[in-house]
C-alpha cells in the first residue's frame, strides 16, 4: 500500500446487498467532486435483484481519468459473502491494502492470494456501537478519512443523499460516520487527495445521462423505446425531460415497434431516437433499414453488452461493432459513431443527431455498459457549436420530388402539413418521385445517391481523437480509449512516445484522414475488447494499413487496462 | 352526422388520389377500398396535406402512394407502429392506417393488439381478403381451416381463424366496425364515422381477392349488413361478434375511452438539465 | 378447519401429519436456500436449524407409518384451514434483510398453527388411537414453541428500518 | 381426479427441482410457481426427462435452470415459438411454458394470441406481477394505468391493462385459468388440469414482486375464486371475465376444440423426389 | 442475327399478363431438354400480380450453362405493353432479330434503338385464324421449327402441359402451334441446338428446388417459415415432401417465430431449417444469435433480393453478404454458405445442415433470386457421400455437462427423452454445465470453444470451387459463379488462361486454402453483384491479398455477365 502523495487511489468496496456498498461509493465520489477531484465509478453485482453481492468501484484522481486503473489500492470488505464472483474484476497485488472485519470470517482464497496486506477493523462492532449503525457508514469514515477529506462537508452530502428516508437514517448514518471518521487506520493515510483540487466547473454523470443529454442538444424531441438493461437508464433520464421540452417518450411494446414509431415521427418532422442493446437491436434492424431507404433520420443508441445472445447483460464489451457496421440487408450506408468516454457520450450523441437531421440519414451510436451506467466526474464538457445544418426541409415550390437527385445527394424533404409535399415514403426502391421502380437505373441512382451523401459531408477532425507521435501507434475505438489514452500517457512520461488514433466516427470510413494520422507509422497496435476482432477486421476491410499490425483484443467482462496496453507496446516496441 | 361543406364546390374524392394507377389486379376489392377512403375524406372536407395515410406490405399496403395525402409504405407488419410515432409526435394531424389481414393479423398481430390498448386517436383499416396476395396466396390468420390451395398448407390450415373484431375488442379497441368493398359507399360511410371517433377506430374492411381467392366473389351474396345498431357494451359487442360468421356488417362496438397521447409541456430547459450535473 | 369430518383413521391422519412435517421442513430448506443466495447467512442458518427440527419430527411420525398403507392425497385435497399446511412458513414472507428473530416469529407463529391443528383433529376424532397420537404431536408441537421462544430471546429485536436498503436494485438481464 | 402412485414412495415434487437455487428476490412469488410446477409434474407423475419447460427472458423467466426437467431459457418474448418448433417436432413430449406478463404480453404477444389460436396441446403459464421485475421495475401490459413508479412512464401508462383471459379467448385458447402463487396448490391442481387438457391451456398466476410492486404483497387478502366453475361456453367465458376485476382465480374456460399437430407420414422418399427432377 | 450451327441461344420472350409468355418459354425449355439440351429460364416481371407485362429468358445450349448470355439473339414481342419497363434486362444488338406483330404497335424506342433487325410477324391474325387460337403458341410453333425441335415431342407437351386444363385448351394449344410451326421466318433458322443433344441424364429444376432437396438430402425434417419473395417456393416445395418424410413444415406467425421454431425442434433432436429473404433475415437475427450461444444447430436459406429495406423484391442482388457474415451481436461464430449454382444449391445445402449438426452450428446458406427462381436444365447433380459425423449426442452414462469444454469444441447433446440428459440450454453465457454465469474464465471458455468447433474443422476443398491457371485471379462468390466460368472458358479460349476461385463457404474464413489458391497469382479480379462491394471488404477482412486487387462491383437488378468479365479482364490484363 502506498503511503502518501498519491495522484490516484483505487478502491472497492464491496459486500452483499442492502450492506450499502453502492451508496457509501456514491457518497465517496461527491466528496471528492467537492474537493475538486476526478472519479469514476463502476459497479459490479451479483445475478440477483436485490441483496446480491455487490462492489463500488472506485477511482479518484486529481487528474481527469476516462478507465480503470489497473489495480485496487484499497479493497474494503464489509462482509465476503461471494465475493470471489467478481474477485477477477478487483485485481490486487502485494501494494494493495485489505480491510476487512474479522468476524466477516475468513478472507477468500481468490482474494487473500493476492498477497495484499490486511488490515483487520471491526466494522459490524464499530456500528454496533451506535443505535441503528450502519457498516456501510462507518466505512465512509473511515475513507474520507483516510483520504483526507472534508469532515463537515462529508456530513452535508450524507444529510442530503439521506434526506428523503428519514431522520433517523440520517441521525444513525451520520453516527456511524463519525464512528469511521474517528477511527485511525494502522496503515498510513493517502492523504494526496485531498490536496490539488480543480477550480474547473466539473460534471457528474454516467454515460447514459451523457448520451440522454447529447440527444437533447442535437434537437430530439421524440423517443420510443422498450427497456433493456443496460440502456434503461437513458430513458428514464429522458422521459421526465422530454415531456418538459415539449416532446414525449413512448414505452414500445417491443424494438420492432420502437424504431418503427421513431421512424414514424421523424417522418413527421420530430428529431427523433430509441436506445437499445444488442438483443434489441438486432431487433430493430429490419426497421433502421426502411428508415436508410426511405431517408428518414434516426438515432439508434445501442449500448453494449456481453454477448452473443442474451450474453452477459450486466457486463461490458465491444461487440456490437459487426451488427451496427453491416447488420443491415442489402446495401445499406449509414452512420456509425462511438463515444470514446463520458463527456464523449455527450458530444458524440449529439453530433450524431446533427448528422443524422442533415444527411437524413439512419445513424448508430455505440456506447457500452462501462460507459452507460459508470459514474465519473469530469470536467464539465465543453459545448461546441456544430457547423451542421438543420435538416433540409422542402418548400412549397413546383413540383415535388422527395427523393430528387441532388449534387450533395440530401433530397429536401417534405413535412406533413407542407401544402404541396404530399408524397408516399417507401422502402421498395424508387424513382425520384418515391413511385416504386425496379428499374436498374433507378436503383444504381439512389443507391449512388444514398451513398453520396454520406460519403461527401466533410466530417472535419472528429472522426477520431487523435494524440502523441512516433511511429508506433494504437488504434481504438469507443471506451477504450481511456485505457489507451493513459497507456499513452505513461509511455509518454517514460520517455517512449507513442500515437494514439481513437475511432468516433466509424461510417463511413475516413481513410484519408486515417492516412494522414498513421503518416509515418511502421507498427501499429489494434486494442479492442472483443474476441473475434471484430474492429481489427473492420479496420482492415476499410483502411489501408501497409505495415505491422498486432491485435490487443480480448472480450468482457473485464475491461481492458492501461498497464495491459503499455505491456503489449513495450513487448516488442 | 352533418357536414357542412359548400355545395356549389363539394370537394371530390378525386382530390385525395394520385396520379399513381393502382397495380392490383383488375376486380380486386383494395380499388372499392381505396374509393372509400377518398371519398371518407372528401366527406370530412380534411385538407390532403393535414392527413397521413401509412401502411405496410402487401397488395392493401399498397394504398398510400394511389392517394394524394401524405403517404408512408412501410415494412410489413409495422404499419401501426410507425403511426404511433407519428401520431404521438404529431397529434394534429389525421392518421389513418392501411394494410392486409395478414401484414395487420399474422406479422403485425403484436402492433394492433397494442394499438387498440393504446387507443390513440386514429384509424386502423384492414383489408380483409383472408390470403396473402402479394406472396401468391397463402393462408392467412383469417383464412378458413379447410382452405386447400396453398402449397404451404396442402391441408389447409387446420385453424380456426381469427375473428379481427373480437382481438379488437378484447385488446380494448374503443371502435369496432366490418365493411365491404362491394359497398364502398357504406365502407366510406363506417370510414367517416370511424375517422371522427375519438380514439383508436378499427375497421376490418371484406375485400375480395379475385386472384387467389375467386370463390370470395360471391361474398357480395353473402355478406348483410348486423341486424342491430352499434353498442357501446362490450359484453354486447362479444356476444354479437361471436354469435356472428364474420360476415355481418355495421359498426359493432363504439365507446368513449380515455384518449392516449403522450402528456407534454414546456416547462424545462436543457440549461437546466446540465445544472443538476453539476458538482 | 374445513375438514367435514374428524380424521377417524390413523392412516388418514398419518398422511396429514407426514406431509405438514414435511413441507414444513421443506419449506424452511427452501427459506434457507434463499437467505443464503441473498447473502444472508444468520438468517438462513436459521431456518436450515428449523428445517433439521422438522425433518427429525417427520422421521419420528414416518417411523410410526411403517407398516402400513397411507392414502396418496394431491396437495389440494388436504383439509388444512389456510391454503397451506399449517406448519408451512409463507414464501412471501421472507425479505433479503431480514434478521433471526423474525425468522423465529414466523417459526413460532408456524409452531403455533401446527399445534391448534393438532388439537383439533385429537378433539374430534372418535379414533382414541389418532387422538392420542394428535395429542402427542399437539404437545411437541408446544414444546417447540418453548424452545424457539427461549431462542428467540436471545434475539436482539430489529431496528425499525430494517427494511431500508441504501442501495438501488440491480438489473441483471 | 385421483393418480394412481405408490403410496410407499409417491413421488416427490423435489424430483423436479434442479440443483441451482433461484436467484429470485426472497419474497417473490415465482418460488411458489416453480413449486406449484413441480408438485403439478408429481402428481403426474411424468418422467422427468419426457418433460420439457421453456421460456423467456425475465425474473420469471429464469424457472426452467431450476427444474430438472429438459429446459430452454430462451429470448425475450419468443418462448411460445420455440415451444410450438419443439411440439411439432416431438409431439410425445409434455411440453411447458412458462414466462413473465412482459415477455408473453408485450414484446411476445403476437406469439401469444397465434399459440392460442392454434392450439397445440401444451401449457403456458403466465407469472404475471404486472411488472417488469428484471429490467427494474417499468409498466407491463397488465399494469395499472395510474401506477406512477416507473421513471419511464412517471405519470402511469393511462393505459388501460390487457386482461390476458380476454385476449386468450378471443384468439382462440381452449383452456383459461388463473391461479395465485399465494395458494400454490390451488395453482398446482389447476396446472394439473391444464396440462390433461388436450390443447393450448393458459394459466395466468398472479405472482406478486415484492421489490417493485410491494403492494401486491396484499393480494393474498383480495385474491378470491371464481363464483362459478369453468365454463365451454366463450360468450359466458367472456361475459365472466369482462365483470371481473381480474383478482378471481379458478378455471374460467375449457373446451374441446380440435388440437393442432402438423400431419406427418412416411409416404415418400427423397430417391422419388429427385425423380420429379428428371427429364 | 447468326445463320445456323449456333451452339448457344438466348431468346427472349414478351407479352403482357395473360398472354402466356412464361408458359411458352417453359414449353421451349422442356422442348430443348427432350433434344439432350441445356439451358435457362429466368422470368421478369412487372409489378403488378397479375396481368403485367412479363418475360420468359432463356438460353439454350449444347453444353451447359449456370448464366444469362451478354445479350439476346432474339427477342419475340407478343405486345410491347410496358415492355420498356425491361429493356435494359434484354439487351439487343445489330446482331439480333426482333420478331413481333406489326399489330401491336410500333417498336418502343428502348427497343429499337438497339439496331437489331426485325421481322414483322401477325402472331394475333395467325392465332385469329384457328377457334381460341392462342398469340403465344404460335410463338411456340415458330421458335420450335427455327430452333428445329422436333414437331410431335412438342405436340405431346403441349398436350401434358395443359392435361388439367380441359380438352378445348389442349386442341386449341395445338392448333396455334401448328400455325406456328407452319410459319417460315424470313431469317434463317438456328439449326444448331438440333444436334448435339446430350445423352447424359439430366434435370431440370429451380434453385429454391434445389435448396429443399439438398436440405432433404441433409436430413432436414423439420421446417418453419413465413412466405416471402423469392423464398416462397422453396418452402412451397418442401412442405408436401418434409411431410412424407415423416417431417413437417409449419406456417408460423412471422419470422420471429419462425427461427425460434427451428431452434426448438433441433433443440427436440430434428434437424431444422427456414428459408427467408433480407427483410425476413432480419427478424431472426435475435433468434440466430441464440441458437449460436446454445449451440442448437440451425439452418436459414437467405434467398437474396435488391435491398435495402423492401427493395427489389422480384430482383437479384449479392448484397445481403453482410448481414450474413456479421448481422448477429456479440461474438457470435456460425457458418456462412453460398451456392454457386443451381446444382450447387443442392448440394451447398446439404453440406450446410451436415455441417451445421456435426457442429451444433447455426448456418446461413445464401442463394439469391437469379437462381432460385430460375429453372435451369444441368447435368444431373453428383451425390456425393460427405464425411461429415452425424450430431454428437449424450449418452446416459455420468452427470452430464451440456457445454463442456471438449477438444474439437464440440459437447455431446443430450435430446428430449434422454433418461439422464436433462439440462437447460441457455442464450445467457453459461458455465459447462449451462448454468448461467458472468465470470471471465466461463465467457472466454465458452467463446473459444464456440470458435474453435467451427475453426478446426476441415472443410477440405469444398471451401471454393477453383480452375484455370496463370496469375491473374477472379474471386467471387455465390451467383456471380456462373458469369465468371464462362468468362474463365471464353478467355482461355482466346488463349488467355486466368484462375478462377468461386468461394462456397465464407465463414469460417479458409485463409490457408485461400494462400495456397492465389499462389503466384498478381492480379485480383473480385466480381460481386453489390454497389456497396461487401464482398471485396469481406476479402480484405480476413485474407491477406498482398497484390493489385481491381474490384467488378455492381447492384442489381441486371445480372452479371460474362462479357462484362472478360472485357474487365481484357482492360488491363
Ligand atoms: C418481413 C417480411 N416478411 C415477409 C414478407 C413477404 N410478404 C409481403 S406481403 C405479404 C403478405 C401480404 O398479405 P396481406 O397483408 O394480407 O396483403 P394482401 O396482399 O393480401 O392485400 C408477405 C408475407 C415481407 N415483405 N417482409
Ligand atoms: C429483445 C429484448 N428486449 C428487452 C430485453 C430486456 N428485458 C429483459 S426481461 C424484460 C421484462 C421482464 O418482465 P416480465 O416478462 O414481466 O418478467 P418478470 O421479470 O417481471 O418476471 C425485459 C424488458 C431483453 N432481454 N431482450
Ligand atoms: S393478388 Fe389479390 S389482393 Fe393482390 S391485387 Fe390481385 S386481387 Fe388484389
Ligand atoms: S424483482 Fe420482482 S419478480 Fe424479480 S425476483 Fe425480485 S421480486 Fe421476483
Ligand atoms: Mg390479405
Ligand atoms: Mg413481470
Amino acid at each position: 500500500m502506498p503511503s502518501t502523495q498519491r495522484q490516484d487511489l483505487s478502491i472497492a468496496i464491496t459486500g452483499s446487498g442492502g450492506a450499502g456498498v453502492v451508496s457509501a461509493g456514491t457518497l465517496l465520489l461527491d466528496m471528492a467532486a467537492e474537493l475538486g477531484h476526478y472519479g469514476l465509478m463502476r459497479k459490479a453485482y451479483g445475478p440477483q435483484i436485490r441483496g446480491g453481492e455487490s462492489a463500488a468501484l472506485l477511482r479518484l484522481s486529481t487528474r481527469p481519468v476516462h478507465c480503470m486503473d489497473d489495480g485496487f489500492d484499497l479493497l474494503l470488505a464489509l462482509d465476503w459473502q461471494n465475493t470471489d464472483r467478481f474477485a477477477a474484476e478487483i485485481p490486487l497485488s502485494a501494494d494493495s491494502l485489505i480491510i476487512a472485519d474479522p468476524a466477516a470470517g475468513e478472507i477468500p482464497a481468490a482474494i487473500s492470494q493476492s498477497g495484499a496486506q490486511i488490515e483487520p477493523l471491526p466494522l459490524k462492532a464499530l456500528a454496533g456501537e451506535t443505535e441503528g449503525g450502519r457498516a456501510n457508514m462507518v466505512a465512509l469514515g473511515l475513507l474520507a478519512r483516510w483520504l483526507g477529506f472534508d469532515h463537515s462537508a462529508a456530513q452535508a452530502l450524507i444529510g442530503a443523499a439521506y434526506a428523503g428516508k428519514g431522520e433517523t437514517i440520517v441521525s444513525n448514518s451520520l453516527a456511524s460516520f463519525e464512528r469511521g471518521f474517528d477511527t485511525v487506520l494502522k496503515h498510513p493515510p493517502a492523504q494526496v487527495l485531498s490536496t490539488g483540487g480543480s477550480a474547473a466547473p466539473r460534471w457528474q454523470l454516467s454515460g447514459n445521462e451523457g448520451c440522454g443529454l447529447g440527444a437533447l442538444r442535437g434537437g430530439v424531441r421524440f423517443a420510443a423505446a422498450y427497456p433493456i438493461t443496460p440502456a434503461s437508464e437513458m430513458l428514464e433520464w429522458l422521459a421526465p425531460r422530454l415531456e418538459q421540452l415539449g416532446g414525449s417518450l413512448l414505452q414500445a411494446e417491443d424494438e420492432l415497434a420502437s424504431i418503427n414509431m421513431v421512424i414514424g415521427a421523424s417522418y413527421g418532422g420530430v428529431p427523433a431516437m430509441t436506445a437499445t442493446s444488442g438483443p434489441g437491436l438486432a431487433l430493430m434492424l429490419e426497421g433502421f433499414g426502411l428508415a436508410i431507404a426511405s431517408e428518414t433520420p434516426v438515432v439508434v443508441v445501442n449500448v453494449m453488452r456481453g454477448g452473443p445472445s442474451t450474453g452477459i447483460p450486466t457486463k461490458s464489451e465491444q461487440t456490437d461493432l459487426n451488427i451496427a457496421l453491416y447488420g443491415m440487408h442489402g446495401d445499406a450506408p449509414h452512420l456509425v459513431l462511438a463515444a470514446l468516454d463520458t463527456a464523449d457520450c455527450v458530444f458524440c450523441t449529439e453530433w450524431a443527431v446533427r448528422l443524422s437531421e442533415a444527411l437524413q440519414a439512419a445513424a448508430i451510436v455505440l456506447s457500452d455498459q462501462g460507459l452507460a451506467q459508470s459514474r465519473a466526474l469530469i470536467d464539465q464538457p465543453e459545448r461546441r457549436a456544430l457547423q451542421i445544418p438543420p435538416r433540409s426541409l422542402a418548400t412549397d415550390d413546383g413540383p415535388y420530388l422527395r427523393y430528387a437527385l441532388t449534387e450533395d445527394g440530401v433530397s429536401p424533404m417534405a413535412i406533413p402539413g407542407l401544402e404541396n409535399g404530399m408524397y408516399t415514403a417507401d422502402g421498395l426502391e424508387h424513382a425520384q418521385s418515391g413511385k416504386p421502380s425496379s428499374a436498374a437505373a433507378d436503383h444504381s441512382a439512389q443507391l449512388d445517391k444514398r451513398q453520396r451523401k454520406l460519403e461527401n459531408h466533410d466530417y472535419g477532425a472528429d472522426w477520431a481523437e487523435t494524440s502523441g507521435g512516433g511511429d508506433t501507434a494504437i488504434i481504438t475505438w469507443g471506451s477504450s480509449t481511456g485505457a489507451a489514452r493513459e497507456a499513452r500517457q505513461r509511455l509518454a512520461e517514460a520517455g517512449h512516445e507513442v500515437r494514439l488514433i481513437s475511432m468516433r466516427l466509424l461510417l463511413p470510413a475516413s481513410v484519408e484522414a486515417m492516412n494522414k494520422a498513421l503518416e509515418g507509422v511502421g507498427r501499429i497496435v489494434v486494442v479492442e475488447q472483443s474476441h473475434s476482432q471484430q474492429f481489427y477486421h473492420y479496420l482492415r476491410a476499410y483502411y489501408d494499413l501497409d505495415v505491422a499490425i498486432e491485435v490487443l483484443a480480448r472480450p468482457g467482462p473485464l475491461p481492458i487496462t492501461p498497464g495491459e496496453i503499455v505491456n503489449r507496446i513495450l513487448q516488442q516496441g | 352526422m352533418e357536414h357542412t361543406v359548400k355545395v356549389a364546390n363539394p370537394i371530390k374524392p378525386k382530390q385525395y388520389k394520385s396520379a399513381i394507377k393502382p397495380v392490383w389486379c383488375p376486380g380486386c376489392g383494395h380499388y372499392a377500398v381505396l374509393n372509400a377512403i377518398t371519398k371518407a375524406l372528401a366527406q370530412l372536407a380534411l385538407a390532403n396535406e393535414q392527413v397521413a395515410l401509412l401502411s405496410g406490405i402487401g397488395c392493401s399496403s399498397r394504398v398510400p402512394a394511389y392517394t394524394s395525402v401524405y403517404g408512408f409504405h412501410g415494412i410489413h407488419g409495422r404499419a401501426l407502429a410507425l403511426a404511433s410515432g407519428l401520431k404521438a409526435a404529431r397529434p394534429e394531424l389525421t392518421v389513418l392506417v392501411a394494410g392486409g389481414d395478414g401484414d395487420g393479423l399474422s406479422i403485425g398481430g403484436n402492433h394492433f393488439i397494442h394499438a387498440c390498448r393504446r387507443n390513440m386517436d386514429m384509424t386502423y383499416i384492414i383489408m380483409d381478403n383472408e390470403v396473402y396476395g402479394m406472396t401468391k396466396g397463402q393462408a392467412s390468420p383469417t383464412t378458413a381451416p379447410d382452405w386447400t390451395k396453398s402449397k404451404l398448407t396442402p391441408h389447409g390450415t387446420g385453424l380456426r381463424p381469427f375473428q379481427p373484431a373480437a382481438l379488437a375488442l378484447a385488446a380494448g379497441a374503443s371502435f369496432i366496425a366490418r365493411g365491404f368493398s362491394g359497398d364502398p359507399n357504406g365502407l366510406a360511410r363506417m370510414l367517416v364515422a370511424a375517422i371522427e371517433h375519438k380514439g383508436f377506430s378499427v375497421v376490418q374492411a371484406l375485400s375480395p381477392c379475385p386472384t387467389f381467392r375467386p370463390e370470395h366473389m360471391d361474398w357480395k351474396h353473402q355478406i348483410r349488413a348486423f341486424e342491430h345498431d352499434s353498442t357501446g357494451d362490450a359484453i354486447l359487442a362479444a356476444q354479437r361478434i361471436q354469435a356472428d360468421d364474420g360476415q355481418s356488417t355495421g359498426i359493432i362496438y363504439q365507446r368513449e375511452l380515455p384518449v392516449w397521447q403522450p402528456i407534454t409541456r414546456n416547462s424545462g430547459s436543457i440549461d437546466q438539465f446540465e445544472q443538476e450535473f453539476c458538482v | 378447519m374445513n375438514l367435514q369430518n374428524p380424521i377417524e383413521d390413523m392412516e388418514t391422519f398419518l398422511a396429514y401429519a407426514i406431509t405438514l412435517e414435511e413441507e414444513a421442513a421443506d419449506r424452511y430448506d427452501e427459506l434457507a436456500d434463499t437467505l443464503e443466495t441473498h447473502n444472508n447467512p444468520d438468517v438462513a442458518k436459521a431456518f436450515r436449524t428449523l428445517a433439521s427440527f422438522g425433518r427429525k419430527h417427520c422421521d419420528e411420525i414416518i417411523a410410526l407409518a411403517a407398516d402400513r398403507s397411507l392414502p396418496n392425497i394431491a396437495p389440494w385435497d388436504f383439509g388444512w384451514e389456510d391454503l397451506e399446511a399449517p406448519e408451512t412458513a409463507g414464501l412471501d414472507a421472507v425479505h433479503y434483510l431480514m434478521n433471526t428473530a423474525h425468522a423465529l416469529d414466523i417459526a413460532m407463529s408456524n409452531e403455533m398453527r401446527a399445534h391448534d391443528f393438532y388439537q383439533r383433529i385429537s378433539q374430534q376424532t372418535s379414533n382414541p388411537e389418532v387422538r392420542a397420537l394428535a395429542a402427542e404431536c399437539a404437545l411437541e408441537e408446544k414444546e417447540h414453541l418453548e424452545q424457539l421462544k427461549t431462542w428467540a430471546e436471545r434475539c436482539p429485536d430489529s431496528a425499525e428500518d430494517w427494511r431500508f436498503d441504501p442501495d438501488p436494485a440491480h438489473m441483471p438481464e
